[in-house]
């Protein structure tokens, strides 16, 4: 299964791009899965991935914790909490 | 009733208010945000999540909506590049009496600060550095929900 | 910091906020009641204490000051007649943090509806009569005592 | 002693004046007492002082309840609950 993932603020800056499509390894249930599984592809996934309890995520554009599921989601973005207004 | 602009143009807060009170209001919020000149930030920078922002803040204004009395929600978020003084973000509830108003136009704010995809770069002469989320504001978001 | 203005001129809320924003303030709270087309007054008239008013508006502003950390506060109120849609009063408040600025003007309005000498009188066709103050607008004044 | 009173809204409109100078009598020493002494020239003024409880008032400027002293003001206004904003 293909999933496109949006990178925003410092992870897309520490993982060099704001947008890839992947295809997840069977394993991958979760957006702490992927969280996890990105992490190890080294360098700055590592390092943007490092610290799961500073990162946010959208599923398909709905907020959701790490622990949700990615199910046929097209589209996961994974972010720091948000700094507007 | 509801407008939701997000865009890289400075906001215009006459043109705002002008849209709002052409709507037989009584009373009129306003919350502006601005990049403030005093702490030595030369630029902010304002990163969003296109489509995903305008979503969340839809929904801010409509629970604010189905909350209070209200004639009009407005929010505006300026992203991209700005300069100290420039005002980031503008809310306005309008509603016929004043309590509805300001009560909903703290809500807007308060809740976009902690439900809407962006992500302020400050930049500090060689020195750029993503600012911290503030505990406050999940304090502060999180009176709405008792 | 602190802008009283009583005038039967047109209230200016592009001025005012212009005013405030030239001077380096990370947030500006606003409240702006208008005259209500939708209720069939064609006309309404603000009576005021020449001297008192401007005396009460001034210690409310500095009661707002006192209370929160303000970077500046205005109160802008219109006396005379007015026709439906037009500004009666607007507040600003404006601090370096949010809910500074959004408790302030909520003070100051609340605050200037009981205790500042303006009286309305609203016509509808052939029939003038004076508002009747109202309960809830000394509950809201007596809420910020506590 | 002479003092002026100002009457604003509904009480200057029943009354027919805006302000007056009067020579207080001896005996009217409260903004209660004015009211009562106000109300016995009868016909607008016993109009508009026919229901104390719904009149404020301010001596030199300062809003007080009708049990004041107007002691040695220059200035009493009498007018109904305010209604600005």
């Amino acid at each position: 299964m293909t999933l496109t993932i949006l990178y925003f603020a410092w992870v897309r800056e520490r993982i060099g791009q704001a947008e890839e499509t992947v295809t997840l390894p069977e394993h991958v249930v979760t957006v702490g899965d992927l969280v996890a599984w990105l992490a190890t592809r080294g360098g700055g996934y590592a390092e943007a991935m490092a610290e799961p309890e500073r990162l946010r995520a959208a599923v398909d554009q709905t907020f959701v914790g790490l622990d949700a599921a990615i199910g046929n989601a097209r589209e996961v973005a994974i972010f720091p909490p948000v700094t507007g207004g | 009733m509801i407008r939701i602009l997000v865009s890289v143009a400075q906001i215009d807060l006459a043109e705002e208010m002008a849209r709002i009170e052409g709507q037989d209001v009584g009373a009129v919020a306003s919350f502006c945000g601005l990049v403030r000149a005093d702490d030595g930030v030369d630029c902010l920078e304002l990163e969003h999540y296109p489509g995903a922002t305008e979503a969340a803040l839809e929904r801010i204004a409509q629970e604010a909506a189905e909350r209070w009395s209200l004639q009009a929600a407005t929010i505006v978020h300026r992203v991209g590049p700005m300069r100290p003084g420039e005002r980031i973000v503008l809310v306005l509830a309008a509603a016929p009496h004043r309590r509805d108003a300001l009560d909903a136009c703290a809500y807007l704010i308060d809740r976009l600060k902690t439900d809407a995809p962006f992500w302020k770069r400050e930049t500090r002469g060689q020195d750029a550095r993503w600012v911290e989320a503030r505990d406050s504001d999940t304090a502060a978001a999180e009176r709405w929900t008792s």
